[in-house]
């Protein structure tokens, strides 16, 4: 049974250290904080960006939806207006243009729920406080006899509280 | 903002939003209750009886309402588009402010939605400008400037409401820890769980990108869409290729003066003078400057285009609206408000005056809503045949309802106040800066 | 799939498209000789009569809410004592790229296979878009349910809708005439000709300034009116392609303004 | 399978099946859908309609028409094309008839006042009863000795109607039937029967004349039989294998049909009559008059010099020289004279002068010029002569001399000046039976209403006059039920007739007025070799008659002679002008008051179609108007729309201002037609009538009221007035909207230009 530990800290480098060292030593580490401390975290993990092949793929079918929906239809009732031709070549590209990106938006935001695991109301490990002024330091996968060893190295990195965390 | 600390933050979004006085309710009240009885009742009976009792007529087939709906979304440029800008160029003075913008975007372009239905003569059956399957062969002309309105518009707004939302998941999920009662498992689903990990996140600023990159050509082109309304016909002071460009300026212009107008009343109201503070009016006074400038040299242009053109029906269509019109002195006040009033900002002083602010951001305002009145109501007077000119003067119904859409949009705005984080708590920490264990490090 | 592209193809013929694909059945075209036409406006009441256009009352009149789908415009020039008054009957021109049908975005107005433009009441949603972009004026709007007095409704023709409230209208070429005239010469196997049918306005018109018929039809009166050396369509320069033609007046008019030399104004 | 791919899979799934439909619909045949959206009214499964031929009796011309009747309802009126006068054709009052049958103000039913007399207090009764009563009161009236007081007053009635009344009047001993309308042209027919010896007014061959001089005859709209001449106006203009004729008016203000003249000539007005014999002079003293009576006419025309014209005229010299020398030198050429000559205190003379004209340049009798009809089938039985006129109707009235008096179809005290009091005389008649259909003016004083059937409601005929030079006979059919209740006039009469006894009952016929009808075309059929000729037997002559609408001999015009000599018209020509009341110095403009195209005597102000149709010239609706040059108006200080008095020495009115060009500067001119006081909710007080102001001048030869002899003043009220013009701006702006093309400029030339 692993007992995870979450450090809170006060500071951000102080909290990346402890992450880089525990790391370091083989843990799972996760971060919990207020804030997107973007590439300050770059010492600890480097993720690759899967959205960019949501928003593509997004794109790209709002490109088809746009013409055949445009196209499609405009076949559908053959009906001639305005001396235009029945598939007129610019309002296709306007609509189209329109459906990319609306396609793209949500796929963007179906890719963002994807591999964030949103929305998810199971039970997790959380501390209100990483919401206002702390930054989390999750430690998993300690060996029962490391838990102690950990909450020290956590609080020697200048964490404030270290609390054995369940998921809640 | 050196002297607040993270705390502080959310302590006094969430006070925004569960602290309320008495002066809330009164103010709600009345903008709900006049949003009804001005908009709400003589809709019904505009629908009740029939466009007639409008002061449409039979040249000038688009009035009040059309530029009701070209101002809202002209409105409704300032907060996605600036928010998605300004994120993209990570300009840092953004953050207090752009999640009331946002909501700025999202209100008025239901306001202007909203518009489109009033506008129309068989409201009822609004459902037929969707494409949809139906064994009448109903089917929408894609050919059409409305059409692409409709998608347009609703692109927007989806997108719109996407990238507010996106953008407050953190900020729902502080507000759900500090709430009780019923708001808690409001804000709990809304929130979708939100911990605040460094994957959340990760994947939190690389969508937030992509929907700003999405955005910015999306916003853009509704507006050029918009314009197209007008600049596809033939019609002589409304067949203009500057209009494109014309009415996203203008947007930007009257959404950014909307902005400074909301943020003054806002600070007040809500007492977070210390996040909107005199340095983001300086800088959005900056941007107006810029805006009126560029509105200026395209109206120049519009006009001096159309005087060089010197066919009668350009010639015409200028003199009316410059001296004929009924009321054509609105022009000159245009002019005043648009073009003269924002020179004011060239001095920082002015620009961090408060009063200078509010008078220049509400004139310019209501200088925006007389062009897009004026665009639409004084060149239908004026086509092609001279037998069938009419002066199109607004009936009070349409001028209530119009009133009215102000107050809608107010009642939306404190409502927003209320159940919204309506300022950025993390971004607003960003801006703080890191706490480092040498004090704090700013981006 | 090649078998699919065929049906596409031939569902495509099916539906002759004025201008661009294949020739379709009929052109209607009307000639309008401004030298006949004394603007007597027997026109106008005779397209009331005949298309149910309601009476709007002087107050809507003041705020030019008038029916006539059909209008007779009159432009004087001159101080006395040397005054010249022109009329021109104006209707819908029928455009073969008309201005109005790209508007609209529910297909209420679009192109027939016979090259007019035709309005279906029953899809109008009323967004105004068509009367907008129409260059000639010539769209009217049901801003009200009309009512007629009883018993004027008796009057109301059975062949042509009355519309309701929030629609918008404009002349037909009297396609309900057309209707007859095309079940008539099909049920004796032929086509249309002249003399088969006229629409309501022509056939008041005691000077005979219009004429309306068939284009494709090289012996139909309209097509030899069209080779008129005084042909000429309204605001040509729009390049909307009426399907109205004008014969110009002749009048010793100073100004000249059919010889090109346009006046000067403004 | 990775979880995003398989979302990626389901997404191309989607698309596919969106495809899929798509084309699936795309293949599918047009119109296998339900009830779609997508009907153009062309769908629209027409009903199937019967046609019955008739005659419109909106004004005396007589236009054939067909009625277009589905499901028992009349729905559309429109020209016959197979009759002669209308040639299918209709002018917009013919098409409005229908509005008029329809109307929801007709009296539904016979009436009996309640009240006192005008208040419009009328009960409802019964025809028996109604029947009764004034049989009654008929009988009363003979039995009082006093027979010769019955009076009757109608419009011009029409073919046999016209004979049955006659013969009930005669029968019953009284001589005073008054026939009254204010256009019925009983100057031009007097002054034709005096100048000419004609009896029925002249078809005026427009249609193949090369020169067209009118003298203010507004044939466009309202003048004589509008819709025949202004289809042979169409033919003069570009009528095939023809030159394209010229056309000049004289008239003070530019009126529809001046608008389409080539030249537009403004005499002063009063003058036009000088301005005709100036012309005739210089054409006689030119030596193109060759007849032997040349130096009379040369004495007879003596005094109008062209100095002289120029002069009263107010028109360049080198102008009326010029229209002299193409009126003669174009073959044919033809001048007509409308209102503007004849509405003055010596019309006549205007008219005859008009006649002079014609005769010394040649143009009578001749194709393309003044070409004589005969008589009407009625020859001998009923003489056209210009009987007694409403003036004395009045004059008795005034005097208590009217015991009793049937009224039908016409409105005094509408058409009447004000002056003349008209309801106030007739309040002096014991006892008014008015047949109209319309509560107007002048019906209200009735005391009992027994409303007729609207013409298409019943049997009758007309015999056109003018007609276009042969007999025209068109027959009148029911082509409706009755909408209200109302009975036939003609039955009506026969069964007063017959119910008073007497010598009125044996001149009554028997059976229904349908029979009489029937019987009296037999009688024609009979005696008229023509009609006989047509047809073998009178039942077939009859159902082809029906079905065609009438009876004609198409183009059997018979050459016949005219002329017009010194001695005849010699008591009428003088140099005196016409006479204007008022000072002009007090009232300095003239008033032309002119028939309104779609109103014409004020008869369709209760049409709505016509109220809201645009008037031809300036597009007012809904209302009267006073025309003035703007340079008076800048004078008097009045601009466009503003509500003025107009006052003349016998009254004033007020109206909005139109500023228009086209009107002499030292005239103002106002159309006839709205102002009623009743006459139907579309018509009540809605505008003003003119003629309230007019002097009661009569032209003592016809006891016409002269309409244009008053002189007004305009007096400024600072109001604005109810104006509402359908026309924003008449300036083309350079638009090219109205293209023109000089004379010449084509195959189609004025012919004078080859002299």
């Amino acid at each position: 049974m692993n007992q995870p530990v979450l450090g809170l800290f006060p500071h951000v480098d102080s909290m990346v250290e402890a992450a880089v060292g525990l790391k370091d030593t083989g843990y799972t580490v996760t971060v919990f904080s207020p804030i997107p401390l973007g590439d300050a975290l770059d010492p600890i993990v480097v993720r690759k960006n899967y959205i960019r092949y949501f928003a593509l793929f997004g794109a790209f079918i709002g490109l088809f939806f746009g013409i055949i929906l445009t196209l499609g239809t405009a076949a559908l009732y053959v009906l001639p207006r305005g001396g235009l031709p029945i598939w007129p070549i610019t309002p296709t590209l306007l609509l189209t243009y329109e459906s990319i990106i609306l396609f793209g938006v949500i796929w963007t935001l179906i890719g963002f729920f994807i591999v964030a695991r949103k929305p998810n109301f199971g039970k997790q490990i959380y501390d209100p406080k990483v919401a206002i002024d702390s930054f989390g330091l999750l430690v998993e996968d300690i060996r029962e006899d490391k838990i102690e060893e950990v909450e020290q190295l956590l609080k020697s990195f200048g964490a404030d509280e270290v609390n054995r965390v369940e998921k809640s | 903002m050196d002297n607040i600390s993270y705390k502080e933050v959310n302590e006094d979004v969430v006070r925004t939003m569960t602290k309320t006085g008495w002066k809330y309710w009164v103010a709600l009240i009345l903008c709900a209750g006049l949003a009804v009885a001005l908009w709400g009742v003589p809709w019904g009976y505009q629908i009740y009886v029939g466009q007639g009792v409008t002061g449409l007529n039979t040249p000038t087939f688009w009035g009040i309402y059309l530029a009701n709906f070209v101002f809202w979304i002209g409105i409704s440029h300032s907060g996605t588009l600036l928010s998605a800008i300004l994120f993209i160029t990570a300009t840092p003075w953004r953050r207090s402010i752009y999640r009331s913008a946002e909501a700025i975007t999202f209100f008025s372009v239901l306001t202007a939605a909203i518009f489109i239905f009033v506008h129309m003569g068989r409201p009822w059956n609004f459902y037929w400008t969707m494409p949809y399957f139906t064994t009448r062969q109903l089917w929408v002309n894609f050919t059409s400037p409305i059409m692409f309105d409709v998608f347009a518009i609703s692109t927007y707004m989806t997108s719109s409401v996407i990238f507010l939302y996106f953008g407050s998941i953190p900020d729902l999920a502080a507000v759900r820890d500090r709430v009780t009662g019923w708001r808690k498992p409001v804000y709990t689903y809304l929130s979708l769980g939100w911990r605040g990990t460094d994957a959340e996140w990760h994947w939190l600023s690389k969508s937030y990108t992509f929907f700003a990159v999405f955005i910015i050509p999306l916003a853009v082109s509704v507006h050029s869409i918009v314009s197209w309304d007008f600049a596809l016909s033939m019609v002589p002071g409304l067949n203009k290729t500057i209009f494109a460009p014309y009415f996203v300026v203008g947007a930007i212009f009257s959404g950014t003066a909307a902005i400074v107008t909301l943020m003054v009343c806002f600070r007040k109201a809500m007492k977070v003078e210390k996040y909107i503070t005199l340095m983001h009016f300086d800088k959005l006074c900056m941007l107006l400057l810029v805006m009126s400038l560029l509105w200026s040299y395209i109206n120049v242009v519009e006009v001096f285009s159309g005087w060089f053109a010197n066919t009668s029906a350009e010639n015409e269509t200028l003199r009316y609206r410059m001296f004929l019109a009924p009321h054509s002195y609105m022009f000159w006040l245009m002019i005043l408000t648009n073009s003269i009033l924002p020179l004011l900002f060239i001095f920082r002083r002015l620009r961090t005056s408060i009063f200078v602010c509010v008078v220049v951001s509400i004139g310019i305002n209501v200088g925006m809503w007389i062009e897009r009145y004026l665009i639409v109501a004084t060149s239908l007077p004026r086509k092609f045949l001279p037998n069938m000119w009419h002066d199109y003067i607004p009936s009070l119904l349409e001028i209530s309802v119009t009133v009215g859409s102000f107050f809608f949009f107010a009642m939306l705005f404190l409502i927003f106040v209320k159940v919204w984080p309506s300022i950025s708590i993390y971004e607003v920490k960003e801006d703080i800066g890191f706490p480092m264990r040498k004090g704090f490090k700013r981006h | 799939m090649s078998g699919i592209l065929t049906r596409i193809k031939d569902k495509l013929k099916s539906y002759r498209v004025p201008g661009y694909r294949t020739k379709f059945d009929y052109k209607w075209t009307m000639v309008v000789d401004l030298d006949r036409c004394s603007g007597c406006e027997a026109c106008v009441v005779a397209c009331y009569a005949e298309n149910n256009l309601p009476v709007v009352g002087k107050r809507d009149c003041d705020v030019s809410r008038r029916f006539s789908w059909i209008r007779i415009e009159r432009y004087v020039e001159g101080e006395y004592p040397d005054v010249k008054v022109k009329f021109i009957p104006i209707m819908c021109q029928h455009c073969d790229t008309a201005p109005c049908e790209i508007g609209c975005p529910v297909y209420a107005t679009y192109h027939n296979q016979d090259g007019l433009n035709v309005q279906v009441y029953n899809r109008c949603v009323g967004t105004f878009t068509c009367a907008t972009y129409c260059t000639y004026d010539v769209r009217r709007f049901n801003w009200f349910t009309y009512k007629w007095d009883a018993p004027l409704e008796q009057q109301l023709n059975p062949d042509v809708t009355v519309r309701e409230m929030g629609v918008m209208e404009k002349c037909t070429f009297c396609i309900q005439r057309i209707r007859v005239a095309k079940d008539t010469a099909k049920d004796e196997g032929r086509k249309v000709t002249d003399g088969d049918m006229q629409t309501a306005c022509m056939q008041s018109c005691p000077t005979d300034a219009i004429t309306f018929g068939d284009m494709n039809d090289p012996n139909s009166k309209v097509s030899k009116l069209a080779k008129s050396p005084r042909r000429y369509r309204l605001l040509e320069e729009l390049d909307t392609d009426p399907s109205v033609i004008y014969l110009k007046r002749v009048m010793d008019d100073k100004k000249g303004s059919g010889n090109g030399h346009g006046s000067s104004h403004g | 399978m990775k979880r995003r791919d398989f979302l990626k899979f389901i997404g191309a799934g989607g698309v596919g099946t969106g495809l899929g439909i798509l084309f699936g619909q795309a293949i599918k045949p047009p119109g296998s859908k339900l009830i779609p959206y997508l009907i153009p009214p062309e769908d629209v499964i027409p009903g199937i309609a019967n046609w019955y031929a008739s005659a419109c009796t909106q004004c005396a011309a007589g236009c054939g028409i067909l009625v277009k009747i589905m499901d028992g309802r009349a729905k559309k009126v429109e020209g016959n094309p197979l009759h002669p006068i209308s040639g299918g054709k209709l002018c917009v009052r013919g098409q409005a008839g229908l509005q008029s049958l329809y109307n929801p103000d007709r009296i539904p039913g016979p009436l009996r006042r309640k009240g006192a007399r005008g208040t419009n207090s009328f009960e409802p009764i019964s025809w028996e009863e109604a029947l009764s009563e004034v049989t009654a009161k008929l009988k009363e009236l003979s039995d009082k000795g006093e027979n010769d007081k019955l009076y009757l007053l109608t419009s011009a009635l029409s073919g046999h109607l016209g004979r049955l009344t006659d013969d009930f009047m005669a029968g019953y001993g009284s001589t005073n039937t008054i026939n009254h309308d204010l256009f019925d042209y009983r100057n031009l027919r007097y002054a034709n029967s005096a100048a000419m010896r004609l009896d029925a007014i002249p078809h005026y061959d427009i249609e193949n004349t090369q020169y067209l001089l009118s003298f203010g005859a507004d044939f466009a709209s309202t003048w004589l039989s509008p819709v025949n001449l202004s289809r042979g106006y169409g033919e003069m203009r570009q009528g095939e294998y023809r030159e394209r004729g010229k056309f000049v008016q004289v008239e003070p203000r530019i009126s529809l049909t001046a608008a389409n003249a080539d030249e537009w000539v403004p005499a002063k007005p009063g003058s036009e009559a000088i301005l005709a014999l100036a012309i005739a002079k210089l054409i006689v003293d030119s030596g193109h008059y060759t007849g032997a009576d040349a130096s009379a006419w040369k004495a007879l025309l003596a005094p109008f010099g062209l100095t002289y014209a120029a002069e009263a005229t107010d028109l360049d010299k080198k102008k009326i020289r010029h229209i002299a020398t193409e009126f003669m030198n174009t073959r044919p050429s033809l001048a007509i004279g409308g209102e503007s000559i004849s509405a003055y205190s010596n019309g006549v003379s205007g008219l005859v002068a008009v006649n002079i004209l014609n005769h010394v340049a040649g143009n009578l009798g001749i194709k393309g010029g003044v070409r004589a009809n005969d008589r009407d089938l009625f020859a001998g039985t009923r003489a056209k002569k210009v009987g007694p006129g409403i003036d004395a109707l009045i004059r008795a009235a005034e005097a208590k001399e009217v015991g009793m008096l049937l009224h039908y179809n016409n409105n005094p005290a509408f058409t009447t000046p004000g002056t003349v009091k008209a309801a106030e005389a007739l309040k002096n008649v014991p006892y008014i039976v008015s047949f109209s259909s319309f509560m107007d003016e002048t019906t209200v004083l009735s005391d009992i209403i027994l409303p007729a059937n609207m013409s298409y409601e019943d049997w009758g005929d007309h015999f056109a006059d003018p007609a276009p030079g042969y007999q025209v006979a068109t027959l009148m059919q029911p082509v409706i039920s009755p909408v209200y209740k109302t009975r036939s006039l003609g039955d009506t009469i026969m069964e007063l007739g017959r119910g008073v006894g007497g010598a009125v009952a044996e001149k009554m016929p028997g059976g229904t007025f349908a029979d009489h009808i029937k019987e009296s075309w037999s009688k024609l059929y009979s005696q008229n070799k023509g009609m006989s000729a047509s047809a073998l037997t009178f039942e077939r002559f009859w159902r082809d008659t029906l079905a065609t609408g009438g009876w004609w001999p198409e183009g059997a015009y018979k050459e016949q002679k005219l002329s017009v000599t010194p001695k005849r018209v010699a008591r009428h020509v003088s140099k005196e002008p016409a006479k204007f009341d008022g000072a002009a110095t007090q009232y300095p403009l003239h008033l032309i008051s002119y028939a309104q195209a779609g109103h014409l005597d004020g008869r369709g102000a209760n049409i709505p179609w016509l109220q809201e149709l645009p008037d031809p010239v300036t597009s007012v609706v809904w209302g009267s108007w006073v025309e003035i040059n703007p340079k008076t108006a800048a004078r008097l200080g009045v601009k466009m729309g503003d509500m003025v008095e107009i006052e003349s020495p016998h009254g004033k009115i007020q109206s909005p201002v139109f500023l228009y060009q086209g009107i002499r500067p030292d005239t103002v001119a106002m159309p006839i037609g709205q102002g009623h006081t009743l006459y139907g909710r579309y018509a009540e007080k809605r505008g003003a009538n003119p003629i309230e102001i007019l002097p009661s001048t009569v032209d003592k030869r016809t006891g016409v009221y002269a309409l244009n002899s008053t002189r007004v003043r305009i007096l400024k009220t600072g109001r604005p007035g109810d104006l509402v013009k359908m026309d924003v701006s008449t300036d083309e702006l350079g638009r090219n909207i109205v293209q023109t093309i000089a004379p010449g400029a084509t195959g189609k030339v004025p012919p004078s230009s080859h002299h």
